[in-house]
């Protein structure tokens, strides 16, 4: 912790204080990814969106796992982490595009060197390994960045992940995001270890927890684990503590497994107030660049709330296009099959009839 | 019509009242039944305490039974599957809860190498009675990994029974009965039937058991054959089709694992055509079995070759796009206008 | 008879001189070959270095191109399957050995949730040209979990392309354009014919490809249609029913995804009676997609009900009883002898 | 480390000398798993077995693993363990049914609480798990002992059993039989950790390391864990360091991917001349009493050749009997299929025919 959670900087970390003009593009980052939050649930609220896992409450994490990569490097992100990705630079509505149910991804993993939102738990920590391996092998200085939750450490994936890092000594850092919750289960059914950190050591990789909520850790010590692996020294373990304030995902119901004691001590933690007292205090932030930061932030909100709200009919098509890089008789024939139905709807539809004609008769 | 198979004798209480359920409330309710006449019978799964699961299927059983009985684990498909074979093999009954289809795949090396195959590489001296249950299928638009049909690699594995019940009462009834399995039982609940409701008598485990296909609805023209999430389709076919004339018959299989050819042999022949209808993948598909086995069995007696009706062969699609994935009434009805009727 | 599928350009060299080698000598050629001229082309396992694999099919590649380039991983399928992902991700093409078919399971959900997902997921911009090679199936005295057949699994799972060679030419042919195609390609190698020896051309990959399915004997009464291990069984077949006067055509599958439509109806049009030949165990395996497929478009072809001679519906029994469990020339004869010559 | 190379006790470990009843008949044990280990190879050779991947030069792990455990205790063993299976009172003849090509297993896992040999790697670790679960549930003071590789610590299995072992606190014991080799790969490429015991802390699991050579540290070490085990502190994990001295199986060529020298190196730190020669400095054993050791040792020898030259003709029923509780009807179809073909096979070889009847025709 470098910050306390007044915002006043603190002894007990060990780190020195990131310079206060990255802490003030960290903070115009939370104060989007906080909107972005706040703008993707409403949408899930108005029914634009299927799902949303809301990282609330994780916006420094977020942010800083954007904020400690360099332009060729990889971000290997989990569905909770659509903020990070914006955070990265891909554009917002197309990190939705899963949470939409258009397609299940949205952007190019290529453009930003981000991999598509991984959900089946841990398996995109050993690809991150992959991805770095590949680009150690051909000597480029690409560090992978891979996030996961505390609950996706008991998968028997992050176990090989780490140990094939370790083993390669790929430059990989895996952040873990310790939000204390796997869906309902606690952290307590999760490990009986010290700490997450503490799960290195049966690698051989240097582990470091951190305050997940205050971004000045959080860059010192995440920014500090990519430099070392940059610099050749292999895989790196960083925990860090936070606290998902929402429930999982909008159909979960959280009061059935916390309390809203336990909820609400953890708003006196939070990552973008804990930040905000600070730069004020330090005379960096005013009033004036703190509305421009907001109006930033707005402006990505209204663009992510259009293009959520903009219906784009996906293409049927698309159902047979990318199964293989070209189809297989099979799939030709099952796409003249759903194109010959599509055109029969509509010259239905042209006829005035609804789609599902003959099911029509029954109602 | 019904099976050739003996269930096993399960000491059913006498049946309580009649009472109208949820697919999920009667699976909540065969758990409870279970947990509470048996204490060797364990629920675990990731979820499945406090919260209830995420389709809220083992609502209230922590807080009836205790964290001991209804367990949640850490989060780790393979380690669960394999807790509850040492559980088994230590004289439980374990009862697993995956979260979804595709979350079940890192346990898939414990399920083909140990859970089906454990009593025969002991000749029969350790069995293990777990039952699996699985949130099954689509059609709930769920984002990619929540949609998926593993019926197929299970079907193709010996050593697992596999049940995918239709109706709330057959929900019942079969999970009561898998519990009661030495046999290990994979059972595939349908995701979008989870809130259909239905007639259930808990306690009343008479019925056809697992193993035995029954005839939903009579008919004369056409066979359907279906089980889980594609039996509503199947019947909504019929309703539709006897509006134009054409009478169908709809088999639900129920268990995939014994299959019941007798049935599904007799209901071909007596009306010489059939259409298969499952929601998963077609190609190498269970759809496929059924299919094969319908024509080595009753060819002379097909006027028309057996049509399936499936999923495509594509990964499921995202939610936008699912309705044109899942096997349709329209889709039914096109194959079965396609079975040759001007050769009849 | 060939493929409607047009195979990716392989830059080949010019046709080296033909040689007599075994299955596992062409692979290892065809791996030499792949490594030498493609730096981003790598070979990894468990024991592929300084052993040479199990079977010695990766046999001296670390000693020619390096432990970077034929690598030997920590024991860890799903960790191996995953690291090659990411390596496919960034530019590489990675060749993954999987010990045995069943040690291939830890790896099952990332085959199915990534491998066979990606390209679909990123709509095509991802791809990830991974080539899985499996030593598969039995018939070679193994104790359990090392005679698996695992093929079905991955026939059923849209995004893969899954391949069987039978001859040593098709085995180094078939793995060059599977190392070249953009898309994965689970790689079966029967492990019963690594000893077989045939004549390999190292260079010439312009044979029929990947989706092609050829006649590997020509009959007219009745076609017997196989893929990898069972390929010799039906050629076995064929020439012992010669002698009996029946003359049984040969398919050899050889892809079972993509699958040869064309060529399989052409042949069992050809002489109206079909059976399959598959060592998996039968149930819901993929030669009832063969059959139902052939019952589904040659229907009216057929004199017969397609039969099916499988392995049976139980777990690989252990090397004392696996010749009662293996699809064998005696059983392949009995099922052509039911094929109701009566009625023809 | 209890006893030197050279079977001199040494000031170097922590734990006490065990009493010399025991080691004598750890003494007894280990010649009598060593001359299994050579009768198993010797049957290979003469063809009698498929396959045997012998634990020659680990008899010490071997022997101790079944004899800190009460009857009342389950030992979990992989496919190199039948030494210690044996020493567990299992029939040595059953215990090689697996791998004479007879059956999967041979024994009654009840009868002596010992599991079925476990070749998939790591998997048989959860099992341990939920068996010492269930006995705790019931009350009973159950502890169980799983054994594993050094290489199936790399698998996702291996973690996901230590750690739901550390969460649910059950009583197994974990030995990692550090053999340095995973078939061909060494250890470097298994693991960059300083030890395999330190994989303990990443789950709070106790984790030591022994010399797996010695005896006599040994029943000290897994003594002791499995007394911990017992008491209710939870899983334990011990590594074991030790080294196959043969080739993984018959069909392994070691030369491959080891040199003659670092075999060489562990012949002078055999487990068994090491533990002889202690128990002749401290004059508890003699040349007689070693002669009656070694005539045991041969008598049970003797009995597993006997055994296993022993023809059972494996009863075909056997494949349909036990794939399920009652065979479905498919199987029933099938189980009829072959009982007609054997039967026929029979009246044909009556009929002074070979089996084969229809390809005979072509040879
Ligand atoms: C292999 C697998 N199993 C189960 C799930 C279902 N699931 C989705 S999120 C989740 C909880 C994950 O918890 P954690 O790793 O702590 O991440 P968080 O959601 O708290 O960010 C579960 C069980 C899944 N996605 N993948
Ligand atoms: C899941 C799985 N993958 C691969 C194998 C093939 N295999 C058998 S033994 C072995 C090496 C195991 O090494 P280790 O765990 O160190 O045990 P050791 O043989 O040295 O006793 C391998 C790779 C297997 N049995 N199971
Ligand atoms: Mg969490
Ligand atoms: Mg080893």
């Amino acid at each position: 912790m470098l910050l306390g959670p007044d915002g006043r900087p603190t002894t007990a970390g060990t780190g020195t204080l990131p310079p206060p003009e990255d802490l003030l593009r960290g903070y115009a980052s939370i104060v989007a990814a906080r909107r972005y939050n706040e703008q993707a649930s409403a949408l899930v609220r108005q029914g634009r969106l299927a799902v949303y896992p809301s990282s609330f409450g994780q916006e420094a994490c977020q942010v800083a796992a954007a904020q400690v990569l360099a332009d060729g490097d990889w971000l290997f992100p989990t569905y909770r982490d659509t903020a990070a990705v914006a955070a990265r630079g891909v554009d917002p509505v197309e990190a939705l595009v899963l949470l939409k149910g258009d397609w299940h991804s949205g952007y190019d993993p290529y453009e930003r060197h981000v991999a598509p939102l991984a959900t089946p738990l841990a398996t995109q920590l050993p690809h991150a390994v992959g991805v770095a391996h590949a680009a150690r092998l051909r000597g480029e200085p690409t560090v992978v960045l891979a996030l996961c939750g505390d609950g996706a450490t008991s998968e028997g994936d992050f176990h090989e992940a780490l140990n094939f890092a370790a083993v390669f000594s790929s430059p990989v850092v895996f952040l873990v995001q310790n939000n204390r919750y796997a869906i309902s289960v606690p952290l307590s059914r999760q490990t009986a270890a010290p700490s997450l950190a503490h799960k290195g050591v049966g690698y051989g990789v240097p582990g470091e927890q951190v305050d997940g909520n205050d971004l000045a850790a959080l860059l010192t010590v995440l920014g500090g684990a990519v430099a070392r692996a940059r610099a050749g020294e292999g895989p790196q373990l960083v925990e860090a503590h936070t606290y998902r304030m929402q429930a999982h995902t909008n159909a979960d119901d959280a009061t059935r497994y916390r309390s809203d004691e336990e909820v609400a001590a953890w708003v006196g933690r939070d990552p973008l107030t804990r930040l905000e007292a600070y730069l004020r205090a330090e005379g960096v932030l005013d009033d004036e660049r703190a509305a421009a930061v907001a109006a930033e932030a707005e402006e990505l909100a209204r663009h992510t709330r259009e293009g959520i709200n903009r219906d784009v009919e996906p293409d049927p098509e698309d159902l047979f296009r990318h199964v293989y890089s070209r189809p297989t008789p099979q799939l030709e024939e099952q796409r003249a099959l759903v194109r010959d139905e599509l055109a029969r709807d509509e010259a239905a539809s042209g006829a005035n009839v609804t789609t599902d004609t003959r099911q029509e008769a029954l109602r | 019509m019904t099976s050739t198979i003996t269930r096993p004798a399960t000491q059913a209480p006498a049946a309580a009242a009649t009472e109208t359920l949820s697919t999920a409330q009667a699976i909540n309710r065969a758990l409870r039944d279970a947990l509470a006449e048996d204490p060797s019978v364990l629920v675990l799964g990731e979820d499945v305490g406090a919260l209830g699961g995420v389709f809220r299927v083992t609502d209230g059983l922590t807080a009836e039974f205790g964290a001991d009985r209804c367990v949640d684990t850490p989060l780790a498909e393979a380690g669960i599957m394999g807790f509850a074979v040492g559980l088994a093999m230590n004289g439980m009954r374990p009862v697993v809860e995956m979260q979804f289809d595709a979350f079940a795949y890192p346990a898939f090396e414990q399920v083909v190498s140990h859970v089906a195959k454990m009593r025969n590489r002991t000749r029969g001296r350790v069995e293990l009675p777990i039952v699996v249950r699985v949130p099954y299928a689509g059609g709930i638009g769920g984002v990619e990994h929540h949609s998926d049909s593993s019926e197929s690699y299970y079907a193709h594995t010996p050593g697992l029974h596999v049940v995918a019940p239709s109706t709330p009462a057959d929900a019942y009834a079969l999970l009561r009965e898998a519990i009661a399995s030495p046999d290990p039982v994979i059972f595939l609940e349908p995701k979008k039937l989870y809130w259909s409701t239905g007639e259930v008598t808990p306690g009343d485990t008479r019925g056809p058991g697992i193993g035995s296909a029954v005839v939903r609805r009579e008919g004369t023209d056409a066979t359907l054959i279906a089980y889980g999430p594609s039996v509503p389709v199947a019947l909504e076919a019929a309703e539709v089709a006897a509006r134009d004339g054409r009478s169908l018959q709809v088999v639900d299989l129920r268990s995939l694992v014994p299959y019941d050819d007798a049935a599904v042999c007799a209901a071909v022949e007596s009306t010489g055509r059939a259409v298969v209808v499952a929601e998963a993948s077609g190609f190498a598909g269970f759809a496929a079995e059924v299919a094969a086995r319908v024509g080595e069995r009753c060819f002379h007696s097909l006027a028309a070759p057996v049509r399936r009706v499936t999923g495509l062969d594509i990964p499921y699609p995202p939610p936008k796009l699912e309705h044109l994935y899942l096997p349709s009434v329209d889709r039914v009805l096109d194959a079965v206008d396609d079975l040759q009727w001007e050769d009849a």
